[in-house]
């Protein structure tokens, strides 16, 4: 099945795709914290959105995965299931690198998580430059972005100026090569290549008003749990759990028991978010029973202790937490905002 | 030890595929808390670590994290001690013999009181927290001699809420370990000691300078007693603790039981002390 | 303890079962002589028509809605239908018969319950369906497969069967492409079969022997349709009369002993909306298999037996599943889900076809929009006084009967008009008085 | 142990929550055949005499013989669970407790000196002890069968109190609020319906009530920013759970913009 971007609902999403026409020609994004408007006016490139609304994780990682049943008796039985096989198309360097970061999380592990490597495996990516930054993108600064530089099987970068509408591609893998060979086109020439770096080149400057410097925000989360700007930042959070279920990153699952009437048990794990009561729940209550607990829980999740648990931050900038928070809580607005006055002497006044 | 036989990968979908075991003897403790004890269906003993616990769980009654009160040189039959606090572990305390329950495990460290071998070795346990010492101090009573000064102190809310009752009494009465039990309140009819925990350590006989403590317990318990041994003297190192977060899958994929950069069911649920220290202080995290 | 005999009686029901709501009866018998038949309606009063003072326009639909979660699609339509009336707007063809689609799921789901689990264990003798279900396993299989097929109906078209969530003034949030009606098939043919074969097995029941001669007052369509969604009022007696004139031909009166108001149809005492009413007046408009269908039940041209009303009950649902099934044929998507409904002073009537009967709406409207009155006219208040004038007469001929025959025979009686005492505020409890 | 009994009693309500459980076509017959339907006048005459082990009440206390009649339930219950928004936070029908009921009375009733009722419309919790609130404005089928479903196995009901918002993304919908500006009650509303209105392009109106540490007023002032106005926030939290406290806090919050 191939994957890739669509239009549906005035977004750009990631779906199953059976022709060329279903890509999102001429669609343009326009975002902004809590904010998404599509408009279709742009010119007839294929790949000039930014950040689709959800990564390639609902594929890789689905929202349910059935594991197992148990019968009354407690007899127990695995769920076995052949893993889809996917071709994705059109995956930003932000996503592989989120891809990467699941690999990392998911399979680099004493305990590995089948079904996601089954899926994995049998993954052929097709990556794409991001031409069109949004107004929510910080792949700069986080380092993962805008060009693909490895984890695909194809790179695309997506050209339209005086040569015409065209791609210029490179293999990344063996399979990637094979499909390249089977290809018709001719040898990008030095114009191409020249082209190619002024699409990033671009990309790179779009980005420029909103990068951070991300030195220290370890350091800074990690050493300032009381900081007073949690509790401002938790007086506008509604801890509806959007920027973690958005989040191409964020793997927390619930493994979810449901019993029916004549007392079989099936056994799923189901997404879940660190900002719901459920997650940290201990008898009597939850550890993080305070929104200002829970937020405060992701975003040092998010860009501290990820580096601890696992060498790399949580965080590949591809805005999608900023874009898809119905409060309209810009992520990096927050970690200024802890930076600005280390240890909380003066937080800022909400906007 | 067998506590890293999962050198090589296991998937998640073995990891979360629970064991049957069937009940095979059950005794109550208290009056919310039993023991039980397991023997696999499949036949195959469950080795563990003093301080490694299972995810155990009535079928379609949930599944909880639960310590193993075993003695680790006896697997054969697994040994659990549960209190009823909700739903899953209520219908957990109220197995009866032939019942089956299932398993997975064992997860997490131990308290690995090996370390602690020329040394003095203090046992603090406040309520519950008794269970998952249980096989720490059978491994000390186990080799005995390779070990200094021995104290076991336990605190409990009730005198009616102490666990194993008649195996304390058999303690008490050995002359190469020390038990010293506390309750927050009781009748005037007890005749034992009244008050925290933390209130036996000067109590008991024992040398910071080189003594190796264990405590489990309530959060606070364990931070105040902890603190309190510290500041005796003992090095933050050689105290350890055993921490309680939400776990789901008990091998760090569901990302419940996280402190901060700890996974609680991998990286603990028993931890060095100083690791700890500046996360316990916070509230809520 | 039974007395036959033709003394004094009270007979009562506190709870009246199997209704929508909750009410109870009382008959009182003096000398031999019925002297009194009370259908009190107890349900608490929600104050609906109050609550909507001060709300938007927009908010009706849902709001009245939650009058009845056995009508719920009533509610809403009759809501646009007047909403729409007072902003002067009216809403294409295709929003139109996706209401009707919608409005046929509520027909099939309702007449189904009635049917099945409220009406049919009387004539076969049960207390309840899962009674039946013991002895008739395939029958009420058939009943609750029919059921979901309404049910079905209004949660693609609606999202949920009780108070659907896709229904707004002008039309609806989402319309359904062709491909998402398309699945309703297989279910609407399977459900075809099923209605048919209800209205063979009701027609096999024996029904007292029992002639209403009360005024019929149902819609008749401007298309050539069964009534739902739209027409005008007409009724046996030759009346004829629009939404707009509602008021001026029927009015509501309070009584002492119900938290519902009773209509009165100007110049008669009592009349009747509902099934039975639907039919006399629109016969010629069913389709071809509904039509087949009464004709081999044996229904002519009007039906005056109140008791026969689940026959003609069984009829409709085979109507509205072959309606169903046209528009489901016919449907190419909507141009758009729904058309612009600015606000301006005014008032506007509604009134559709509920499965119980004629449903009116009234509302009055600022120029913000703001509601400034409401008026919900239900068909169970309507039906209330025929209902007691049924009972007047039932309980009359039939004193030899025992006190537990003839509540269990009243009750039924009520049961024929398939009340909803939510909708009429709510239910009945049956005293009969014979002392 | 004999099956369970299960009862169902009804207040001021409009049926939709007791409905719900006819609705269950799949599984009533299965449900009847692990409980007992003791007593549930809707569906049945047959009355079978309490105690009983499960009460499902719909519906809210309006009236003092209603304040005196739930007493009698609680009494006969072992386990009593309430079904939907009237039942839980008093329903529609608490819009009342904003107003007058007099005059309330008068616009519907011609003789309002007829109807006895209270001030007020208040949910069962604040008259009697309740086990299980299952929230829904109506009820939603699935986790209807999981309460029964746990009341027969003697389990605590696995019902997630977290946001809408949880099951709108797992099911893939596209955030109406985020895309379109569209108004929603999703985050801080309960889960339980399947996000059903963001899928029908929709924004969530609140008819599951509150979700488990709802932030009323953050989601409020968002709203307005993306133009709701000052009367539209206090009916978009006074309508079908306008008694339960944290929409009613800020419903209240709006009334002297409103007003003034
Ligand atoms: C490493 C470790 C060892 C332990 N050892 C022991 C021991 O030896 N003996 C002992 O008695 N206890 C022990 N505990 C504590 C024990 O695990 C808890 O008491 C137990 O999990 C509580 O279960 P419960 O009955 O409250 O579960 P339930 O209430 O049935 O909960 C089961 C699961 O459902 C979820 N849940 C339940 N209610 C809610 C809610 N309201 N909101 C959201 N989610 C909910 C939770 O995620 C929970 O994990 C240990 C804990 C840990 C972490
Ligand atoms: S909660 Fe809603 S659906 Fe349930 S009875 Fe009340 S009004 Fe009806
Ligand atoms: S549409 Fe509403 S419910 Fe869905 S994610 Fe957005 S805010 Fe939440
Ligand atoms: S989305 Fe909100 S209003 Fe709509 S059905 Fe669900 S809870 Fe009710």
């Amino acid at each position: 099945t191939v994957i890739g971007p669509t239009v549906r609902d005035g977004v750009v999403v990631h779906a199953p795709i059976t022709s060329v026409a279903e890509l999102p020609a001429r669609a343009r994004d326009a975002q902004a914290p809590g904010r998404y408007r599509l408009s279709l006016d742009g010119d007839e490139r294929l790949f000039a959105y930014a950040a689709a609304a959800q990564s390639w994780k609902p594929f890789l990682f689905p929202s349910r995965q059935p594991l197992l049943s148990v019968s009354p008796e407690g007899a127990v039985t695995a769920v076995e299931d052949e893993p889809p096989s996917y071709a994705f198309l059109g995956v930003r360097s932000c996503d592989l690198a989120a891809v990467a970061v699941h690999d990392r999380v998911l399979l680099d592990r004493d305990v590995v998580d089948a079904h996601y490597a089954g899926r994995r495996r049998s993954a052929f990516v097709v990556a794409i430059t991001c031409s069109h930054p949004g107004g929510t993108c910080f792949c700069t600064s986080t380092g993962t972005g805008p060009h693909p530089t490895a984890g695909y099987d194809l790179a695309m970068t997506e050209l339209l100026d005086d040569d015409g509408h065209r791609f210029v591609v490179r293999a990344g893998s063996d399979d990637g090569a094979e499909v390249l060979a089977q290809l018709t086109g001719r040898p990008s020439t030095g114009a191409d290549t020249a082209a190619v770096d002024a699409v990033v080149a671009g990309s790179v400057a779009v980005m420029e008003p909103r990068a951070v410097d991300m030195d220290g925000v370890r350091e800074l989360l990690r050493d300032n749990p009381e900081h007073p700007r949690w509790d401002d930042v938790a007086s506008r959070c509604l801890s509806c759990t959007n920027c973690t279920l958005v989040c191409p990153t964020c793997f927390c699952v619930t493994v979810d028991d449901s019993t029916d009437l004549l007392g079989v048990t099936e056994r799923s794990t189901v997404w879940d978010s660190c900002f719901t009561a459920g997650h940290s729940y201990l008898h009597g209550g939850a550890v993080h029973d305070t929104t200002k607990t829970r937020y405060r829980q992701w975003l040092t999740h998010k860009f501290s202790s990820w580096i601890d648990q696992f060498g790399t931050s949580g965080c590949v900038g591809c805005g999608r937490c900023v874009t898809w928070c119905p409060a309209g809580i810009d992520v990096l607005e927050e970690l200024q905002a802890l930076r600005q006055s280390p240890g909380g002497a003066d937080a800022e006044v909400p906007s | 030890m067998p506590t890293s036989e999962a050198l090589a990968p296991t998937a998640l979908d073995a990891a979360l595929l629970p064991r049957p075991f069937r009940v095979v003897a059950t005794r109550d403790e208290t009056a919310d808390t039993a023991t039980m004890w397991l023997e696999p269906s499949d036949g195959e003993t469950l080795r563990f670590a003093a301080g490694q616990f299972t995810m155990i769980g009535v079928p379609g009654r949930g599944e909880v994290p639960i310590s193993i009160s075993g003695d680790p040189r006896e697997p054969v039959l697994l040994q659990h001690t549960v209190r009823a606090v909700g739903d899953a572990s209520g219908a957990l305390a109220r197995v009866a013999v032939g019942d089956v329950v299932l398993v997975r495990g064992p997860f997490g460290t131990g308290w690995d009181v090996q370390r602690a071998a020329g040394s003095d070795v203090l046992i603090v346990a406040g309520g519950i927290g008794l269970a998952p010492l249980r096989p720490a101090l059978l491994d000390v009573l186990a080799e005995r001699e390779r070990y200094g000064r021995v104290a076991l102190l336990v605190g409990t809310r009730m005198p009616d809420q102490l666990l194993f009752v008649d195996e304390v009494q058999e303690w008490r009465s050995r002359l190469d370990l020390e038990v010293l039990v506390t309750v927050d309140a009781a009748a005037p009819t007890w005749r034992g000691r009244v008050g925290l925990v933390t209130g036996l350590l000067p109590v008991a006989d024992w040398d910071p300078a080189q003594a190796h403590a264990f405590v489990c317990g309530p959060e606070v318990m364990m931070r105040l007693t902890a603190e309190a041994v510290v500041h005796a003297g003992a090095d933050p190192s050689r105290v350890r603790v055993s921490m309680e977060r939400n776990m789901k899958c008990g091998v760090g994929l569901c990302g419940h039981c996280q402190l901060r950069e700890h996974f609680v069911c991998t990286d603990g649920p028993v931890f060095d002390y100083d690791v700890l220290a500046p996360l316990m202080t916070v509230r809520g995290l | 303890m039974t007395h036959k005999s033709t003394g004094d009686r009270l007979l009562t029901v506190d709870t009246l079962a199997r209704v929508e709501g909750e009410g109870s009866m009382r008959v009182e018998v003096r000398a031999g002589e019925v002297t009194d038949v009370q259908l009190a309606i107890y349900e608490p009063p929600r104050f609906f028509e109050a609550l909507l003072r001060g709300r938007s326009y927009l908010e009706p639909p849902d709001i009245t809605a939650r009058i009845c979660g056995i009508c719920p699609v009533a509610y809403q339509m009759s809501a646009c239908q007047a909403l729409e009336a007072a902003c002067g707007v009216s809403v294409p063809e295709d929003i139109r018969l996706l209401r009707r689609l919608l409005y046929c799921g509520e027909w099939i789901e309702s007449h189904a319950l009635h049917v099945y689990l409220l009406h049919a264990p009387d004539f076969l003798g049960y207390e309840s369906a899962i009674g039946l279900a013991a002895v008739m396993p395939d029958v009420v299989a058939r009943g609750l497969r029919l059921k979901k097929a309404g049910n079905t109906v209004m949660s693609v078209v609606g999202g949920r069967s009780i108070h659907p969530v896709n229904v707004k003034v002008g039309g609806f949030y989402r319309a359904p492409s062709r491909a998402e009606l398309e699945v309703l098939r297989p279910q609407l043919e399977e459900a075809l079969e099923d209605a048919v074969a209800t209205v063979r097995l009701v027609s096999t029941f024996s029904f007292p022997d029992f002639e209403q001669p009360h005024e019929y007052v149902a819609l008749r369509s401007a298309y050539d349709e069964y009534p739902l969604e739209s027409g005008v009022l007409v009724s046996t007696g030759g009346r004829s009369f629009t939404a707009a004139e509602f008021e001026d031909n029927i009015t509501e009166e309070h009584v002492a002993r119900s938290n519902a108001l009773h209509a009165r149809l100007a110049g008669v005492d009592a009349y009747v909306v509902g099934p039975l009413a639907r039919f006399a007046l629109n016969r010629d408009r069913l389709g071809p298999a509904s039509s087949a269908a009464a004709d081999e039940a044996g229904l002519g041209a009007e039906e005056r037996n109140p008791f026969r009303s689940i026959v003609v009950r069984a009829v409709e649902t085979v109507y509205a599943v072959e309606e169903a099934l046209r528009i489901v044929d016919g449907w190419q998507g909507a141009a758009a889900p729904a058309v612009a409904v600015p606000p301006r002073a005014g008032v506007g009537h509604g009134v559709t076809e509920a499965p119980r009967g004629v449903l009116y709406h009234r509302y009055e409207l600022d120029d913000e929009g703001t509601v400034l009155d409401a008026r919900i006219v239900p068909p169970t208040s309507q039906n209330q006084r025929s209902i007691e004038a049924d009972l007047l007469r039932f309980v009359r001929d039939r004193l030899d009967l025992d006190d537990e025959q003839l509540t269990h025979d009243c009750e039924q009686a009520i049961r024929n008009y398939d009340p909803c005492i939510s909708c009429a505020t709510h239910f009945l409890d049956l005293t009969v008085d014979r002392s | 142990m004999g099956k369970p009994k299960l009862a169902v009693w009804k207040f001021a309500s409009c049926d939709g929550c007791q409905l719900t459980l006819l609705n269950c076509e799949d599984d009533l017959l299965a449900v009847a055949g692990q409980v007992e339907i003791a007593y549930f006048p809707e569906a049945t005459r047959g009355v079978v005499a309490g105690p009983y082990d499960v009460s499902l009440v719909e519906g809210s206390i309006t009236t003092a013989e209603d304040a005196e009649r739930i007493q009698r339930v609680r009494e006969q219950s072992r386990l009593l669970v309430t079904i939907g928004a009237c039942a839980t936070s008093g329903g529609v029908q608490a819009l009342r407790n904003f107003a007058d009921v007099r005059e309330f009375t008068s616009v519907v009733y011609a003789r309002p000196d007829f109807i006895r009722t209270l001030d007020t419309s208040t949910p069962i919790a604040a008259h009697v002890p309740v086990d299980f609130e299952l929230q829904g404005c109506p009820i939603n089928k699935a986790q209807l069968l999981e309460v029964l479903t746990a009341a027969v196995q003697g389990r605590a009901p696995r019902i997630p109190d977290h946001s809408v918002c949880v099951e709108c993304k797992a099911k893939g919908n596209v955030c109406v609020m985020v895309a379109h500006g569209t108004p929603c009650l999703g985050p801080v509303t309960h889960a339980g319906c399947g996000a059903l209105c963001p899928s029908y392009d929709r924004g969530c109106y609140g008819c599951f009530g509150p979700k488990e540490n709802p932030n009323a007023a953050s989601l409020g002032r968002r709203l307005a920013l993306i133009g709701v106005d000052e009367l539209g926030l206090q009916r978009v939290f006074r309508t079908f759970h306008a008694a339960a406290p944290a929409f009613e806090t800020e419903s209240r919050s709006h009334d002297a913009q409103v007003d003034g």
